[in-house]
C-alpha cells in the first residue's frame, strides 16, 4: 500500500517537456541567468558612467583579491572576516546558550514566566543596536563591547522562538505520554524538546542575521578590524571598490552562516530532511 | 460476571476561551465487559471523544465516576490505551521509536522492547518500516503505528478515538477488518468510538448510540448479534443499520 | 462502452492514455456519457482515479487520445465544466453567495442574468438562509452543498465529483444524495460521481463504470436500472452492490 | 442550553509575582547606581532618567533638539520607509510567488541582496543621499521590504492547491486566479509581515541614526555616549524601547482589525 498520490505528484514533476524556445525562455534557471548578468551589466554601465559614484564589479573584485595578499591594517582580507566572524561566534554562543534555555524554562514553567517575563518584555522592543552607546560606556571600545551587543542580539530572538516552540506543541502529543504511564519529566523530555527543536533552529537562523547587524553597526561606530571597519576605511578613502567588496564579502559570509545552520539542522533533525521548504 | 469498566453518571462541563461554560455530556452510565468490543456510535458534536477520554483518565469528569475493576480511575495509566483519531505520532521518530515509546517509559531494557515492539510492527503489518518516519507513511500506515504503539505498552483495555476518520472508504474497511483481525489476534476490551455507523456494526458486540449536539446524552443500546467477519452487503447488516438510521436524527 | 442507444451522446471519451515517463497510468480509455445522464465511478484505492480526473478535465494534458463535449474537444475556457472536491474549496473569505457566484462571475455570466440563476439555485439547495454567513460559521455538510450549488449554477456542460460526501456520516449523506438527485433531476446535468464507496455509487447513479488497478482500464460497466427513490435493503439493491464490491475488492 | 456565560479567576499569586518582578528590577538598578556599586559614568539611575526626561521635554540643549523633535523624526523615517516597504515589497512578492517569469529575474537579485545587512548601506546611503532623511528611509526600506515580499510571496505559494484547482476547473484565466483566490488566502500572510518588518525597521533606524545623523532617537543615545551623559544614552534607549512598542500596539490593532475584516 503506497500513498498513490504523491507517487502520481512525482511522476508529473518527472514528465518530460520537448524543447522549444519557448520552454527554454521559461526555464526558471535561465531566468535565473539573465537577471544575474543584466544585473552585473547594469551595475557595469552605471559605475563606468561614473553614476552614483559606484566602482564597476570588475573592479570591486580585483580589490578584493588584491586584499587576500596585501594586509590592510595588519590584516588581510580573510584576518577581517574572522575577525567579524570571530566575535558573532562568541556572542552568538553566549546568546543562544542563556537565551534558548531561559525561553524554554519560562514556556515550561509559570512561576518563572511569572517572574522573568515582564522584565524581558521591557528589553524586548528595545533594539540591540541602541545597547552600542550603553555597550562602549561599559565596556570601552575593545572587543567585550561588540561581543555584548552580539550576545543582546541573539538572546532575544533565542528566548521568543524556544518559548514559542514549546507554546505551539499540539497538547495531545503530551496526552500520548500520559496514556502511556509517563510523568511530567518524561513529557519534557520525549516530548517538549524534539517537538521544539525545529522551532529552536527558526530562533537561531534569526539571531544569526541579527548578530550580522549587530557587529556591523558595532564596528561601522569603533573598530580597527572586520568587515564593517573596511567598509568604513572605504568610504573614508572615497574607494568604492572597497565599499562594495565589503558588502560582497559580507554578503556572501553571511550566506554561509546560515546554510550551515541549516546543514546542523537536517543534521540533528533527519525526520524533517523529507519536508519540502521553500 | 463483573464489567470491566463502569461508568456511573457521567456528566462534563467545559471552560472555554476563559468564560463559556460549555455542557459537553450529560448523564451517562453504561458497562463494559470483560473482553467486549463495544462501539461508542455518535454525530460530530456529541461529546463521544470527550467520553473516550474521560475513561482514559485524561479528563475528569464534573459528575459522576468511573470504576475499573470496581476502583475509581482517578488519572491515565498504563492500564488503557489510547489511539488517536489524527494519529498523534512522534513527528520525531521512527515507527520503531514510536512504537517502543511506552516501554521505554517503563524502562524496559533496550533488547526486550525491541523484540516486544517488533512483534507488534509486525502484527499490524508494518514489517520493513521500522526505519521509516512518520511523515514518509500514509494516513493507513500511520494508525497502524497508532495502533501498535497503544498495543505494545500491553494494556488492558483498548481505547479507539474515531481512529480511521481520516481514511477513505475502502482503506477504513481494509483497516476495520485488520482491526478484527488483529483484536481476535490478542483478545481486550475495546471501547471504540466512531461517527460512521458501518463502522459501529462491522465490529461492535454492542452499539451504544448518543444524541446529536451538545451535551451528549445517552440514546440507545444495540445488540449485534451477527456472527463474525461480517459482510457489510449482508442483508441483516444492511437492515440492522436502516434500524439505526430511522432511530438517529439527522443534524445538518 | 455506449449509453443507451436512445439519448443523444453528450460527452466522448476516446482512447484516452497516459503517460509519466515509462509509467503507464491510464491505458486506452474510452466511454460516452449521454446528455443528463448520471454515471458512477468506482475503483479500488490506488487506482489512478486522481490522474483520470485530472486528465479528463484537462488540469493535465492526456498524452494520447481526446475527450469530446458535443463533438467538440473539451476546453475549460469555451465549456461549462465544473467540478466538486472532495475537500471542501469554498473560498473562506467570500459569503455563501458569493461563493456560489464565484464559477459564473469566472464564466462571465451577464450581471442580471447571474443574480436571477443565484437566487434561484440559492433557493433551491435551501441556502437562502445563510447566504450572507462565511464558510467557518457553517457546518462541513453545509459547505459540501455550497460548492455543490456554485457546480449546477454555472449550466454545467459535464459536471465531476470527487467523493464529495466522503466524511459525512450516513444520515447526512443519505439527505445529501437526496438533494443531488433531486438537483439533477431538475437542472438536468451530465453528472459524472466518482467516489470510493461503493453503496452510494449504486444508489445515486443510473450506469456505474467499474475502473481497474494500475494502469487504468474501464474493467467492467454495470447498469442501475432501479426506480428511484432506491432503497439500501431492496434485495435487488443489494445483489448489485455485492456484485460491484466483487468486481474491485482487494482486502 | 449548552453554552453559558461564567466568569473563571485566573489565580492572582501570578499577578503578584510579576508586579513583584519588576520592582525588584527597578529597586536593584536604582540601589546599585546610588550605592555606588556601578559607578555613575557608566550607568544611569532610574530617578535620573526621569529627571532628564522631563526637562528634555522642552529643552533642546546639550544635544540640538528637544526629545518630541528626536522621536518626530525617527517616527518620520520609520512610518515612511515602512510604507514604502509596503507598497513595493507586497506587489513584488506576489508577483514572485504568482509569474514563474518574474520570480526568475527577480530572485537571484533579492537572493543577493537579502543576506547584506541593511546597515552596511550607511556608506553608499551617505554618498547617495547625504546625512538628511532620505539616507535613512533608504536603509530602513531595505530592511523591512525582505519580510513583506518573503511572506507574500511564501503567502501565493500556501493557497490551497485545491482552491486554484477548483478555479482551473471553471477556466477561470492565471489572472483571474492570482486576483480571485492567491491574493485574498495571501492576505493573512502578508499581515504576520506588518511586526515582523516593524522589528527590522525599528532595529536599523537606530543603527543608521547612530552613525548618520543631527537628530532623531538613535542620534540621541549616541550624543549621550560622546557627551560621557549615560542618563541621556539611558533615556534614549528608553525612548527607542517605547517608540517601538507603541508602534508594535497600533499594528497590532491595525492587523486585527484588517484580519477580523476578511475572517469575520
Amino acid at each position: 500500500m503506497s500513498n498513490t498520490i504523491a507517487d502520481e505528484i512525482v511522476h508529473h514533476v518527472k514528465e518530460r517537456q520537448p524543447l522549444t524556445i519557448w520552454s527554454v525562455l521559461g526555464n526558471e534557471y535561465f531566468l535565473y541567468c539573465v537577471s544575474f548578468i543584466s544585473f552585473l551589466l547594469i551595475w557595469h554601465f552605471i559605475a563606468a558612467a561614473g553614476l552614483l559614484g559606484l566602482a564597476t564589479p570588475e573592479a570591486t573584485i580585483k580589490e578584493m583579491i588584491r586584499l587576500m595578499s596585501v594586509k590592510l591594517a595588519g590584516k588581510n582580507l580573510f584576518g577581517h572576516i574572522w575577525a567579524s566572524s570571530r566575535r558573532i561566534l562568541i556572542g552568538f554562543a553566549i546568546g543562544a546558550a542563556t537565551g534558548l534555555p531561559l525561553g524554554l524554562f519560562m514556556a515550561l514553567n509559570r512561576y518563572v514566566n511569572a517572574i522573568v517575563k515582564p522584565v524581558f518584555d521591557l528589553f524586548k522592543p528595545m533594539p540591540p543596536i541602541a545597547w552600542i552607546s550603553i555597550s562602549i560606556l561599559w565596556f570601552g571600545i575593545g572587543e567585550p563591547s561588540k561581543v555584548f551587543i552580539i550576545v543582546i542580539g541573539s538572546f532575544v530572538p533565542c528566548v521568543l522562538n524556544a518559548y514559542a516552540g514549546i507554546r505551539i506543541i499540539d497538547p495531545e502529543l503530551y496526552d500520548v505520554i500520559r496514556v502511556l504511564g509517563g510523568n511530567r519529566r518524561q513529557e519534557i523530555f520525549y516530548v517538549s524538546f524534539p517537538a521544539a527543536l525545529p522551532a529552536l533552529f527558526a530562533g537561531i537562523q534569526i539571531s544569526m542575521s541579527v548578530a550580522w547587524t549587530c557587529v556591523l553597526a558595532a564596528e561601522l561606530v569603533s573598530s580597527r578590524s572586520g568587515l564593517g571597519w573596511i567598509i568604513i576605511r572605504g568610504m573614508k578613502l572615497t574607494k568604492p571598490e572597497l565599499v562594495l567588496g565589503g558588502m560582497a564579502v559580507i554578503a556572501i559570509v553571511a550566506w554561509i552562516f546560515s546554510a550551515a545552520t541549516s546543514g546542523i539542522e537536517k543534521l540533528l533533525c533527519p525526520w524533517k530532511r523529507g519536508i519540502k521548504e521553500l | 460476571m463483573t464489567p470491566k469498566i463502569v461508568c456511573e453518571n457521567i456528566s462534563k462541563f467545559f471552560i472555554q476561551k476563559g468564560k463559556q461554560r460549555v455542557h459537553v455530556l450529560e448523564d451517562i452510565s453504561l458497562e463494559v465487559m470483560n473482553n467486549e468490543f463495544l462501539v461508542i456510535l455518535g454525530p460530530g458534536q456529541s461529546g463521544k471523544s470527550t467520553l473516550l477520554r474521560i475513561i482514559a483518565g485524561l479528563e475528569t469528569p464534573t459528575q459522576g465516576r468511573v470504576l475499573k475493576d470496581g476502583k475509581e480511575i482517578t488519572g491515565p495509566g498504563q492500564d488503557r490505551g489510547l489511539v488517536f483519531q489524527s494519529y498523534m505520532l512522534f513527528f520525531w521518530r521512527t515507527v520503531m521509536g514510536n512504537v517502543e515509546i511506552g516501554l521505554k517509559l517503563r524502562g524496559v531494557e533496550k533488547k526486550e522492547r525491541r523484540k516486544i515492539a517488533q512483534h507488534y510492527i509486525n502484527l499490524v503489518g508494518l514489517e520493513g518500516f521500522e526505519k521509516h518516519f512518520p511523515h514518509q507513511l500514509s494516513g493507513g500506515m500511520k494508525q497502524r503505528v497508532g495502533i501498535a504503539r497503544a498495543y505494545a505498552n500491553n494494556p488492558e483495555i483498548m481505547l479507539l478515538d474515531e481512529p480511521f476518520g481520516q481514511l477513505d472508504a475502502q482503506t477504513r474497511m481494509f483497516m476495520e477488518k485488520e482491526t478484527e483481525r488483529i483484536w481476535q489476534t490478542e483478545k481486550k476490551t475495546v471501547i471504540f468510538v466512531t461517527n460512521n455507523i458501518d463502522e459501529a456494526i462491522y465490529l461492535g458486540d454492542r452499539i451504544v448510540t448518543l444524541k446529536g449536539k451538545l451535551p451528549g446524552r445517552m440514546d440507545a443500546i444495540y445488540d449485534v448479534p451477527l456472527p463474525r467477519p461480517r459482510e457489510h452487503t449482508d442483508l441483516e447488516f444492511v437492515e440492522l443499520r436502516q434500524m439505526i438510521t430511522d432511530k438517529s436524527e439527522l443534524v445538518l | 462502452m455506449g449509453a443507451s442507444p436512445d439519448r443523444r451522446v453528450k460527452i466522448q471519451v476516446k482512447n484516452l492514455t497516459k503517460r509519466f515517463g515509462d509509467l503507464l497510468v491510464l491505458n486506452n480509455i474510452s466511454f460516452d456519457v449521454a446528455d443528463g445522464e448520471f454515471i458512477s465511478i468506482v475503483g479500488p484505492t490506488g487506482c489512478g482515479k486522481t490522474t483520470f480526473l485530472n486528465t479528463l478535465t484537462k488540469l493535465i494534458p492526456a498524452t494520447e487520445g481526446s475527450i469530446l463535449i458535443d463533438g467538440k474537444e473539451a476546453d475549460p475556457k469555451t465549456h461549462n465544466l465544473a467540478f466538486v472536491f472532495q475537500e471542501p474549496t469554498c473560498l473562506p473569505w467570500r459569503t455563501v453567495r458569493d461563493n456560489v457566484a464565484f464559477g459564473m462571475e469566472v464564466k462571465g455570466f451577464p450581471k442580471d442574468k447571474l443574480e436571477e440563476r443565484l437566487e434561484y439555485i440559492l433557493k433551491l439547495v435551501g441556502l437562502s438562509d445563510c447566504a450572507n454567513l462565511y464558510p467557518n460559521q457553517i457546518s462541513a455538510s453545509m459547505v459540501q452543498r455550497v460548492a455543490v450549488a456554485r457546480a449546477f449554477a454555472v449550466e454545467p456542460d459535464l459536471l465531476l465529483m470527487d467523493e464529495p460526501y466522503g466524511q459525512l456520516d450516513v444520515k447526512l449523506r443519505y439527505y445529501l444524495e437526496d438533494e443531488l438527485i433531486r438537483l439533477w433531476e431538475t437542472l438536468k446535468a451530465t453528472v459524472i460521481f466518482v467516489t470510493h464507496n461503493i453503496e452510494e455509487a449504486v444508489y445515486v447513479a443510473e450506469r456505474i463504470l467499474v475502473l481497474s488497478n494500475k494502469p487504468t482500464t474501464i474493467k467492467a460497466e454495470v447498469h442501475v436500472d432501479l426506480p428511484r427513490p432506491r432503497s439500501l435493503v431492496d434485495p435487488k439493491f443489494i445483489e448489485i452492490r455485492k456484485k460491484v464490491t466483487e468486481l474491485i475488492r482487494w482486502w | 442550553m449548552p453554552y453559558e456565560e461564567v466568569k473563571v479567576k485566573q489565580p492572582i499569586i501570578f499577578k503578584i509575582l510579576a508586579i513583584l518582578s519588576l520592582l525588584t528590577f527597578f529597586g536593584v538598578w536604582e540601589f546599585i547606581v546610588d550605592a555606588g556599586i556601578v559607578p555613575s559614568t557608566m550607568l544611569a539611575a532610574p530617578s535620573k532618567v526621569a529627571i532628564l526626561f522631563v526637562k528634555k521635554l522642552t529643552q533642546a540643549n546639550p544635544d540640538g533638539a528637544t526629545l518630541g523633535a528626536h522621536a518626530w523624526m525617527s517616527a518620520k523615517e520609520a512610518v515612511t520607509a515602512y510604507v514604502l516597504a509596503i507598497i513595493v515589497g507586497v506587489p513584488l512578492g506576489l508577483f514572485m510567488g504568482w509569474f514563474k517569469v518574474v520570480r526568475g529575474l527577480a530572485r537571484p537579485i533579492f537572493e543577493m541582496i537579502r543576506p547584506i545587512p541593511p546597515i552596511a548601506w550607511i556608506p553608499l546611503c551617505i554618498f547617495w543621499f547625504g546625512i538628511g532623511i532620505w539616507g535613512k528611509v533608504y536603509i530602513i526600506w531595505i530592511a523591512g521590504i525582505v519580510p513583506f515580499t518573503i511572506n507574500s510571496w511564501v503567502g501565493v505559494n500556501m493557497t490551497d492547491p485545491a482552491l486554484i484547482q477548483m478555479a482551473r476547473t471553471y477556466g477561470a484565466t492565471d489572472w483571474q486566479i492570482f486576483t480571485k483566490i492567491c491574493i485574498p488566502s495571501a492576505l493573512p500572510m502578508i499581515f504576520g509581515a506588518l511586526q515582523i518588518s516593524l522589528a527590522y525597521c525599528w532595529t536599523n533606524l537606530v543603527g543608521a541614526e547612530l552613525l548618520a545623523a543631527d537628530k532623531g532617537l538613535g542620534f540621541l543615545i549616541e550624543m549621550g555616549r560622546r557627551l560621557a551623559m549615560p542618563e541621556m544614552v539611558v533615556l534614549g534607549m528608553v525612548c527607542v524601547g517605547i517608540g517601538g512598542a507603541l508602534i508594535g500596539i497600533v499594528v497590532d490593532v491595525l492587523e486585527r482589525r484588517l484580519l477580523a475584516g476578511i475572517r469575520r
